[in-house]
């Protein structure tokens, strides 16, 4: 890292650079592009993997938060910030031609904190119409209802993106058209059966073929972020499983072990345990509904029916563990809420072989099936340079041959004590990204498999203040959710209610690399492409 | 009796939905009334016993009709929207030349339909006996025709083949 | 008689009855109403049981248990399904081509009922039998997509319009298919008259007879029958989860419920008609020279006969549908162009040779049959 | 040639996979359905003990509950889903002291997820595993749940010393005309909480630390206003 340190003095001289939770580098704004694209393309250990982007409101002034890490050592992570003192019309640099992934980012923190980037070539606002009065996440956003009324008139849709380009002659704002006159435009969405929630795409056809997507989203915004700013941390934790409502108890975990490890809780080895497997379960149950779903997708209906019938039985478990099926509430801070039942054990080792069983069921009913061989394999390719550039994780990123398993990586709860497999396959194609799934159902048997007997007696929850006040900082951290990699941002400033929370959701990674690989293939195809990265839309609209 | 009443039904239904189909602006609609207009003379043909013509008009043509109709679909955007009305000159032009045709047909036709009248054979015809004609190499039957026709078909697909393979 | 359950018997009489009180035109045409009603009657019945059978095969199928709480089993879920389509509003939709979209399940609903009309359910139980029955049944039945294709258009939604432009595409090869592999049946049997086809399979179907080539071509016939209906996996015009619901999406209430019981109608036909051609149709099993069985045999009558064997097809393509996933389109025209369609092309020559050379079953062991 | 036997085993091997497939649903056609029938097997139906469905409070066959009318679990609720209305009684020693008045939940409201009971320091509501809570109109939904004329239990200061307001409950006057037949479904109550599992472990450590922070209950006051807030804005959404 000392060697980092250098390059970045090197390219930017004046940089601040502290050692907090992570290395930290605040720059001036327009030092920043140069600085990301000196620390992208450094040669040893290359930070190509921009994790998120964060607009912040400091106070006085607004900046933005990047975390780049190491696409081939996910632990070296550096932060990079920025700020501009004008409120009224602030600008910054866009990075988004070296982080395609940047691009939703950058739109989102103008739509939410109001900052806009130069040069980024569509600077429409995500989540939020383009008239939509005030920059919610500003710490003055003026929350009258009057200003927004609710309106139930339907909205044209606008596909003119505005934009500020930096030209010799000084910046210029200028409009540019998503589509063309005689586009054949389809709209996929926001009602549709295959867009697994609110979604929606603008697609433009050529007969049967998808020449561009536009992707619009936040039809099922909530604000949970601006939520959690007036909430106590224990009241946030019942938001995060309404996030990727499928990796409910990943996406709580994460929270719980942010606000812990700020706030220095050591959590109990029995919660470990319990964290663990209930993870497991969660991501073998949310692997099922992404395999049932894509299998529908395809127009396999029988198969659809069949992996909900599997998951049933995991939120059975759920169900008897913590009375949740789908929101279960099972983390709290400190450790889980509910102690596993008396029977937990049996169930779970008679889930076991069960569900291997059902994988070779599902090989020999879809897996080798030459029709959906044909809708799978080489369709929808995805490059690993892509797939680090979008910052698409998960077994859609290890499905393009990149090795990005947080557990691996960055290991927590108990996964640097249990032996498992992390699944690469390298054709990046939808089949790569369906088979992932099912073998990661299998690696999660086999993780299981080794704590269930195990679990140690003690206390379930440490002992925790029940006003928790985490200390100043900034914090992250990391987790392997069901679709990637899920992070919490937690800005304290010491007091029980975060400054600024801001989740990273892998979803909008995934939504943000479709107009890429779904590009040149058919409608059919997009629909299965779609279903084979497996995105959730509450995870995109928090 | 039943038999006549059905003929001006049929022969009402082909009048109407010809004029349609030549006036109708738009061309899905016109494509719509030809089809009409080919099955009532399908029907015309079952009035008459002739089974395999009735079988052969309504697959051949139904099927011509539909490929029409993809062309149709295929061709327009918005159909009729940018149809102009003819010059009012030209109409009449229209109207005395279709109106001659009309009478020439129609004299034609009443000198000789009682030469016509009784060559008709109202026997019925089996499928073998259309597909020994069809293939025979006698007088009256048509092999060489039917031959002609096929290498005909036969350019009309090479032909495609060659323009489509040329985008 | 010889089999007392026939309906034939019933409609002789009435026949007969008729004759003898009234002018033999005034029976033509009560006997035309009647038979008219029947069709219609039966067109209804049909489709109705179909929809319950398809609803509960397919939840066993997929480990459910289907329909289970309107009557015992279920079983008036169909008819309560029915009075809640023909209760529904027919939804008025903006900026449509009125004429063409209310005319376009007129087609759909039409040309099957055409096709029903010719096929003949048991013995005296055919309403026309035709001298060129399977012709007849191909040309008809090609109307159909007529219906779909206007829908699509007029429709004003693109999601119908991408329908009917696949229906088009996926039509147009099918009915090739579907229609060489009848003809093959007709080079084998050398007639196109449902009757005599039936008559001429008594003690050998014509699955068995052109062995070989017989057999590839029932196995096309239904590959390509299944995808003329429409239905998984080649639903691609309708396609759930890609264009909501194709071409029929914009229609409502008895609209849809016509295309809805084209659809059915449409499985049946398709089945009936290769039982017909290919499995006997009406016909008892019969084996020669077994005299005491071929009695027991024609003791059950032959409209249960036509609808069991029927029955069997169209469980066949349940199970089918309910196995695959969707073809896409390109696949599907592959499919077609470069597997069905040569495959038939070759097949029905070798027919041709199996014929003239007497290869047939029934040529090679005339004892037997 | 290579293309052409490419052409057949192609076909050969997606005949084969379709039939495996076939197979595959042909096998299912006969397993066991596993599909609840649920008004039917409403008897043999199992609910987990710890499904969360419906808050209640808790009645004794006296009628009495344990709330104290702290208001932590109002505090707690990220949705203010609970209402707790308290008023100030004077006890016999001439002390004032808050009582519960009505505890008013709303279920429409409620996300189910636990805090209110986890909180509360003196274990007065729980969840309960009755899930049939279709109804027709929203306000139904909207339940109170303490009994009509019920108080507060005495007792319960022994076991929890600290129980913020229970300094010297003693039992108001106001309540005492409760009638005897109000008693009944207090112990219908009691009954269904007959079934709850021994399995059940509460972490307590959590109400343990509870007595500490009460004195700030001022403060937290304040954040409810703030809560309201934000409850305010999320709404509108």
């Amino acid at each position: 890292m000392e060697k980092i340190k250098e390059l970045i003095l090197s390219t930017v001289s004046d940089a601040v650079i502290e050692q907090k939770q992570k290395l930290t580098v605040t720059v001036e704004p327009n030092k920043l592009h140069s600085l990301a694209q000196a620390l992208r393309d450094n040669a040893t250990l290359p930070f190509d993997f921009l994790v998120y982007l964060i607009g912040m409101d400091r106070g006085e002034e607004l900046g933005v938060n990047y975390l780049l890490a190491s696409s081939t050592d996910l632990s070296k992570e550096i932060v990079l910030k920025t700020n501009t003192a004008d409120r009224e019309n602030p600008l910054l640099y866009s990075i988004a031609d070296l982080f395609e992934t940047a691009q939703f980012n950058e739109r989102e923190v103008y739509a939410l904190m109001g900052i806009r980037f130069i040069n980024n070539p569509d600077m429409r606002k995500f989540f939020l119409n383009g008239d939509w009065v005030g920059y919610p996440l500003r710490k003055d956003y003026d929350a009258n209802p009057e200003l927004n009324p609710l309106s139930v008139e339907s909205k044209e849709i606008i596909d003119i993106a505005p934009r500020i380009m930096e030209t010799p002659e000084g910046l210029i704002e200028e409009t540019v058209r998503i589509f063309n006159d005689d586009d054949y435009i389809i709209n996929i969405g926001p009602q549709h059966p295959s867009t697994h929630g609110v979604m929606h795409f603008r697609t433009s056809l050529d007969g049967e073929i998808v020449k561009k997507i536009d992707v619009h989203s936040g039809y099922i915004h909530r604000g949970i972020e601006k939520m959690s700013e007036s909430m106590m941390y224990p009241q946030i934790l019942h938001l995060t499983d309404r996030l990727d409502y499928l990796s409910a108890n990943i996406n709580r975990h994460g929270l719980c072990m942010c606000v812990e490890k700020a706030s220095q809780i050591e959590v109990p080895e029995r919660a470990q345990y319990i964290r663990t497997i209930m993870d497991e379960l969660n991501r073998i149950d949310s692997h099922l509904l992404a395999w049932a779903c894509q299998t529908n997708d395809l127009g396999a209906i029988t198969a659809f029916i069949y992996g909900m019938r599997e998951r049933e039985i995991i939120l059975d478990i759920f169900e008897k563990t913590c009375g949740g099926r789908l929101i279960i509430n099972q983390n709290v801070i400190g450790g889980v809420m509910f102690d596993i039942y008396a029977d937990f054990q049996k169930d779970v080792k008679a889930f076991i072989p069960y569900m291997r069983e059902k994988l070779v069921e599902y090989d020999r009913f879809f897996s080798h099936n030459v029709i959906a061989l044909g809708r799978m394999v080489t369709i929808g390719v995805m490059t690993k340079e892509a797939a680090i550039n979008y910052g698409v994780t998960g077994p859609a990123g290890r499905g393009s041959g990149w090795s990005c398993d947080i557990r691996k990586h960055i290991p927590y709860a108990l996964y640097d004590k249990v032996d498992f497999k992390e699944v690469i396959r390298t054709e990046g194609d939808s089949y790569a990204r369906y088979l992932n799934r099912l073998d990661e159902i299998e690696q999660s048997l086999h993780i299981i498999e080794q704590l269930i007997d195990n679990i140690p007696a003690g206390d379930i929850v440490a002992k925790v203040k029940p006003i928790i006040r985490v200390p100043e900082g900034e914090y992250y951290q990391r987790v392997e959710a069901c679709r990637g990699e899920f992070g919490v941002f937690i800005e304290s400033r010491g007091d029980k209610f975060p400054y600024r929370l801001k989740f990273r959701s892998p979803s909008m990674a995934l939504v943000s690399a479709m107009p890429l690989i779904c590009q040149n293939e058919k409608i059919s195809d997009f629909i299965g492409i779609g279903g084979s990265m497996d995105y959730v839309i509450p995870d995109i609209d928090r | 009796m039943a038999e006549q009443i059905i003929f001006y039904i049929l022969a009402a239904i082909i009048a109407v939905f010809s004029i349609l189909a030549v006036t109708s602006k738009r061309i899905i609609r016109s494509a719509t009334y030809l089809l009409f207009v080919l099955l009532a003379t399908a029907g015309l043909y079952l009035l008459l016993g002739y089974n395999y013509l009735f079988a052969v008009q309504v697959a051949v043509y139904a099927g011509g009709v539909m490929v029409l109709f993809i062309f149709a679909i295929l061709l327009t955007n918005r159909p009729g929207a940018d149809v102009k009305s003819e010059l009012a000159v030209r109409r009449v032009v229209a109207g005395i030349t279709a109106l001659a045709g009309v009478a020439f047909c129609a004299h034609i036709i009443y000198y000789n339909v009682n030469k016509v009248m009784v060559t008709v054979a109202q026997s019925e015809l089996t499928p073998q006996q259309i597909g020994h004609t069809m293939l025979g190499t006698d007088k009256y039957q048509y092999l060489m025709p039917f031959e002609a026709i096929s290498i005909l078909l036969l350019a009309c697909i090479i032909g495609a083949i060659m323009i489509a393979r040329k985008r | 008689m010889q089999e007392p359950l026939e309906i034939s018997n019933l409609t002789t009489w009435l026949d007969t009855t008729l004759r003898g009180i009234m002018p033999s035109m005034w029976v033509i045409l009560i006997e035309c109403v009647l038979v008219g009603v029947a069709l219609l009657a039966a067109y209804a019945v049909i489709a109705l049981i179909l929809i319950y059978a398809e609803r509960k095969i397919t939840a066993f199928f997929q480990a459910r248990y289907g329909p289970n709480r309107v009557g015992k089993y279920g079983i008036l879920q169909s008819v309560a399904d029915m009075i809640k389509i023909l209760l529904k509003e027919i939804v008025k939709i903006n900026r449509v081509d009125r004429f063409l979209f209310f005319a376009a399940p007129f087609f759909m609903i039409v040309a099957s009922m055409l096709t029903f009309g010719a096929i003949p359910f048991g013995k005296g139980l055919h309403a026309v039998d035709f001298n060129i029955g399977v012709l007849y049944v191909t040309a008809v039945s090609s109307l159909g997509i007529i219906g779909v294709l206007l829908a699509g258009w007029s429709s004003n939604n693109k999601y119908s319009m991408i329908g009917a432009m696949r229906s088009g595409a996926q039509f147009v090869s099918y009915e090739l298919s579907a229609g060489f592999a009848l003809m093959t049946i007709v080079v084998l049997a050398g007639t196109m008259q449902f009757s005599t086809m039936i008559e001429g399979q008594r003690y050998c179907w014509n699955l068995f007879n052109g062995h070989i080539s017989s057999m590839i071509a029932f196995v096309l016939y239904l590959i390509s029958g299944h995808a003329e209906t429409n239905r998984g996996p080649f639903d691609i015009p309708e396609a759930e989860s890609e264009l909501t619901a194709g071409y029929h999406t914009e229609y409502s209430g008895l609209q849809f419920g016509f295309y809805y019981l084209a659809e059915y109608l449409n499985m049946f036909i398709i089945a009936s008609i290769a039982t017909t051609v290919f499995l006997g149709g009406y016909m008892p099993i019969q084996v020669h020279g077994w005299e005491g069985f071929n009695q027991v045999m024609t003791f059950i009558p032959t409209y249960v006969w036509f609808f069991g064997k029927t029955a069997v097809l169209i469980f066949l393509s349940l199970w089918v549908r309910w196995s695959f996933p969707r073809l896409r389109i390109d696949q599907l025209l592959n499919l077609e162009w470069k597997y069905l369609l040569p495959i038939n092309l070759v097949n029905i020559v070798v027919m041709v040779i199996i014929v003239l050379s007497g290869l047939t079953l029934t040529d090679l062991f005339p004892s037997l049959f | 040639m290579s293309s052409i036997s490419k052409y057949f085993s192609g076909l050969f091997t997606g005949i084969k996979s379709l039939l495996v497939g076939m197979s595959v649903t042909w096998k299912e056609l006969w397993t066991k359905k596993v599909t609840q029938q649920y008004p039917e097997n409403r008897d043999t139906l199992v609910i987990s003990d710890r499904f969360r469905a419906e808050l209640t409070m808790p009645h004794d066959e006296n009628n009495e509950h344990a709330c104290t009318a702290c208001g932590i679990c109002e505090m707690n609720c990220p949705n203010g889903t609970i209402t707790v209305n308290f008023k100030m009684v004077e006890t016999e020693d001439g002390k004032k002291k808050k009582v519960l008045d009505t505890y008013k939940w709303d279920l429409g409201m409620c996300t189910f997820c636990n805090l209110c009971v986890l909180t509360c320091p003196s274990d007065a509501i729980k969840f309960e595993n009755t899930f049939e809570n279709a109804v027709f109109t929203r306000d139904k939904l909207k339940q109170q749940l303490n009994h009509e004329g019920s108080k507060m239990r005495e007792k319960k200061k022994v076991e929890r010393p600290a129980a913020p307001v229970a300094k010297a409950p003693v039992v108001s006057e106001v309540k005492v005309e409760t009638p005897a037949a109000e008693v009944k479904p207090a112990v219908v109550d009691t009954e269904v909480k007959a079934v709850v599992p021994e399995v059940e472990v509460k972490p307590t450590v959590v109400d343990a630390e509870v007595k500490v922070e009460l004195p700030i209950e001022e403060a937290v006051k304040a954040d409810k206003e703030i809560e309201a807030e934000s409850k305010d804005e999320t709404t509108e959404k």
